[in-house]
C-alpha cells in the first residue's frame, strides 16, 4: 500500500517548508514503487475519485506535471520514461487548452486525451484480471496432483536378428571346424584398382584412338580366368576413375559389346 | 508378448478402457492428451468416449477428472485444500510486474513484448519474462508478421493446469473485458506516441529502476 | 476459520470423509497410515471405516487402494501394469554361440543338449538355450528314449517364419552349403566355380570380385 499522494504543488512554490519537504520526499521515495508513468498516472487519477471513463485528463496532466516538478525541486533524477511522459502531457495540456488549429491535421486534444483514458482503463482492467487470476485455486496450493506418480517405465525390448545366411554360415563354420582358418584374402590372384590405375596412367598418353579395354590388361594376367576377371574388373574400375577425372572417354556401342576407351581429346 | 497380440484382435470393452484411462491418468503427474492415451492403448480404443464416462464417475469425489488445454488429469477437489497442508508447495512469490505481465499475456495472447510494454506503460524486464518462461507458464508463439517479425508470447497448458483452467477462453472476466473493448489493440490516433512506447529502445537499466 | 470450527462440532458424514481420504491418499507422496489420516481429519472422523469403503469402491477399477506396511496408497491395478511402460525396441545380433546352437538344432532336430555340445565341441550355456527358447525360435521336443531321457530341442514355426522357410527341410544341405562356398573358405580352382554361385548366396562381397 502506498500512502496517498500529496496534493499537487504548483511549480511556483519553490521554497517548501520542512513539513512539505518531508511529505514530498515520502512521495518521491514512493516513486520507485511505481511501475512506470502509466502506473503513476493511474494512482494520481484515483485522487479524482471518479470513474476512469469520466476522468479529467487535463487535471490528471496537471497533477503529473506538478509531481515531476516536485521531483526536480528535490533533485531526484527521474527516469527518462517519466520525463518523456511529462513532455507529452505538457503538449496534451496545451492542445486541450488552446482553441484547435484548423490547419492541424493531427488528432485533436480530445482524441489524445480519450486514448490516454483508454490506456489507464485498460491497465486498470489488466490489474484486476491479474488479481482475479491469482485469486483462483492454484495447483499445489488449493488442488493437487498425484503425490506418488507412477513413472512411465521405459522398457527396452531387445529384438534379436539373424538371417538365414548367418545361420548357414554358423553351421558351415561348425562343420568345417577342423579345417577352419580365418578367411585370408589371396592377394596373389587379385589385381587391384591401384595397380590398374598406375598402369593406365602410363598407357593413356598413347591412346589417342579408341582402344578395347581388354587390350590393356597386363599380359601375365590374361591366361588364368580368375586372374583375368580380377584384372578386367580392376582395369574397368580404373577407367571409370580416369573418366571421372576427365582424362579418358568410354564408349560401349551395345550391351555386352566391347568397352572402348580413349584419351579425352 | 502373446498378450499384446491378443489385445490387438478386438478392442477392449468400454469398461476395460475406462479402467485403462483411469490407471494412466492416476499414474501421471502431468496431464495426458488424447493422443498420449491412444498411443498407449490397444488399437480400436476410444479414450475420448471413456473420458466422459470417467469424468462423470468422479464428479463430486475427492479427486476430479479435469480438462487442461489438450490434456486430462486427476486433481484433488479444491474444497479439500485445507487437508493438504503437508503437500502444499511454497512457490516463489511473483513480482507485481510478473503477475501483470502474465495476465496481459493470458488475456491478449498472442502478444508481443512491445504490446505488453504499451499496456503496462513500462519496459518489461528480461527477468520477468524469463521467470514466466521458466515456470513454463508462457512460451513463444508464432512470430508476428509485422516489420521486425517480433516473437509473441502465449500461455501454456502448464499455466492452465496451475490455475485450474480448461482453456484460455475460461479466463475470469474474459468476455466482459472483450465486450468493453479493453482487449482491443487500439493504437494512438496518430503517429504521436507517448513515452512508454519507445521503452524498447530506451537504454536498459534506466527503466528497470522502476521494476520490482 | 469458522469452517474449521464448524467442523469440530459434528464429524463429517462418511461420504465426506471418504472424499477426504481419497484426496489425501491421492495427493500424498508417501503412503499414509491410519494415524496420519486421523491427525489430518476433523475430530470424530473414522478413517479406518472409510478406508474399507474406499477400498471397495476402487475394487476392479484401474487403480486400487492397497496397504503398504502401515500405510495406505493408491496403486495401478497389477493387470494394467503394461500400460505404465513404453517399449523401445532394440535390434541386436545374436551371439555367435546362440546362432551356432540354433543352426545345430535346425539341422539336426530333434537334438539333445549333449549332441549340440558334441557338434560344437564346447559346452552350451544355459543362457544361450534360454535365449533361443525366449525368442520362441526353439522349443522342447520329445524326450529321447535313451538313458536319462534327455529333452530334445526342435525349431518352431516362429523360427521358420523369421527365416522365411516353409519347413526345416528347406534348409540348404551340406552339398549346397559347399557349393555356395560356405563350407570351403579357400577359393575353388579357377573356372570351376559353380554357375549358381550367385551373389545372393555368397557370404561376403569378397567373392563378388570374381563374378562375371
Amino acid at each position: 500500500m502506498r500512502p496517498p499522494v500529496a496534493d499537487p504543488v504548483s511549480p511556483e512554490d519553490r521554497t517548501p517548508g520542512v513539513a512539505e519537504r518531508l511529505a514530498a520526499e515520502a512521495l518521491i521515495v514512493d516513486v520507485e514503487g511505481f511501475e512506470g508513468p502509466l502506473d503513476l498516472l493511474l494512482t494520481l487519477s484515483r485522487t479524482q475519485k471518479v470513474d476512469l471513463r469520466r476522468i479529467s485528463v487535463l487535471q490528471l496532466a496537471e497533477q503529473y506535471l506538478a509531481f515531476v516538478n516536485k521531483a526536480r525541486a528535490l533533485r531526484i533524477e527521474l527516469a527518462a520514461d517519466y520525463l518523456v511522459m511529462a513532455a507529452w502531457l505538457a503538449y496534451l495540456k496545451s492542445r486541450l487548452l488552446l482553441p484547435p488549429d484548423p490547419s492541424d491535421a493531427g488528432p485533436s486534444g480530445e482524441e489524445l486525451a480519450a486514448h490516454l483514458a483508454y490506456q489507464l482503463e485498460r491497465l486498470q482492467a489488466m490489474r484486476e484480471a491479474a488479481a482475479q487470476l491469482m485469486a483462483r485455486d492454484q495447483l499445489g496450493r488449493d488442488f493437487f496432483a498425484r503425490g506418488l506418480p507412477e513413472d512411465l517405465r521405459q522398457v527396452r525390448r531387445v529384438s534379436y536378428a539373424a538371417s538365414l545366411l548367418d545361420l548357414m554360415q554358423a553351421y558351415a563354420r561348425i562343420r568345417t571346424k577342423d579345417e577352419f582358418r580365418p578367411y585370408a584374402f589371396d592377394r596373389r590372384d587379385v589385381y587391384t584398382m591401384e595397380q590398374a590405375l598406375e598402369r593406365l596412367r602410363g598407357l593413356i598418353g598413347f591412346a589417342g584412338d579408341w582402344v578395347d579395354l581388354l587390350e590393356w590388361l597386363p599380359q601375365e594376367w590374361e591366361a588364368d580366368p580368375a586372374r583375368r576377371r580380377s584384372a578386367t574388373a580392376a582395369t574397368f574400375a580404373a577407367t571409370l576413375e580416369l573418366a571421372k577425372g576427365g582424362q579418358v572417354e568410354i564408349k560401349q556401342t551395345d550391351t555386352f559389346a566391347p568397352i572402348q576407351i580413349r584419351r579425352k581429346p | 508378448m502373446s498378450e499384446i497380440r491378443d489385445r490387438q484382435f478386438a478392442p477392449p470393452s468400454l469398461a476395460e478402457q475406462e479402467r485403462m484411462v483411469e490407471a494412466m491418468l492416476f499414474a501421471s503427474p502431468t496431464p495426458l492428451s488424447l493422443r498420449d492415451l491412444t498411443a498407449r492403448m490397444p488399437p480400436g480404443a476410444d479414450p475420448a468416449e471413456v473420458l466422459a464416462l470417467l469424468r462423470r464417475r468422479y464428479e463430486g469425489r475427492g479427486v476430479r477428472l479435469v480438462r487442461v488445454g489438450e490434456g486430462h488429469a486427476f486433481r484433488t477437489a479444491p474444497d479439500l485444500a485445507w487437508l493438504m497442508q503437508t503437500e502444499r508447495v511454497e512457490t516463489r512469490k511473483l513480482s507485481r510486474a510478473a503477475i501483470e505481465t502474465l495476465a496481459i499475456i493470458a488475456y491478449h495472447q498472442p502478444v508481443t513484448r512491445a504490446e505488453i510494454e504499451e499496456i503496462r506503460g513500462v519496459a518489461v524486464s528480461r527477468g520477468t519474462v524469463d521467470q514466466l518462461l521458466e515456470l513454463e507458464w508462457i512460451r513463444f508463439g508464432q512470430r508476428r508478421m509485422t516489420p521486425g517479425r517480433p516473437v509473441t508470447y502465449v500461455v501454456t497448458d502448464t499455466f492452465l493446469d496451475h490455475f485450474g483452467l480448461e482453456s484460455a477462453r475460461d479466463l475470469p472476466g474474459l468476455r466482459e473485458l472483450r465486450e468493453a473493448g479493453l482487449l482491443d489493440n487500439r493504437p494512438l490516433p496518430s503517429g504521436l506516441r507517448p513515452a512508454h512506447d519507445t521503452a524498447e529502445d530506451a537504454p536498459e537499466g534506466q527503466t528497470e529502476l522502476f521494476e520490482d
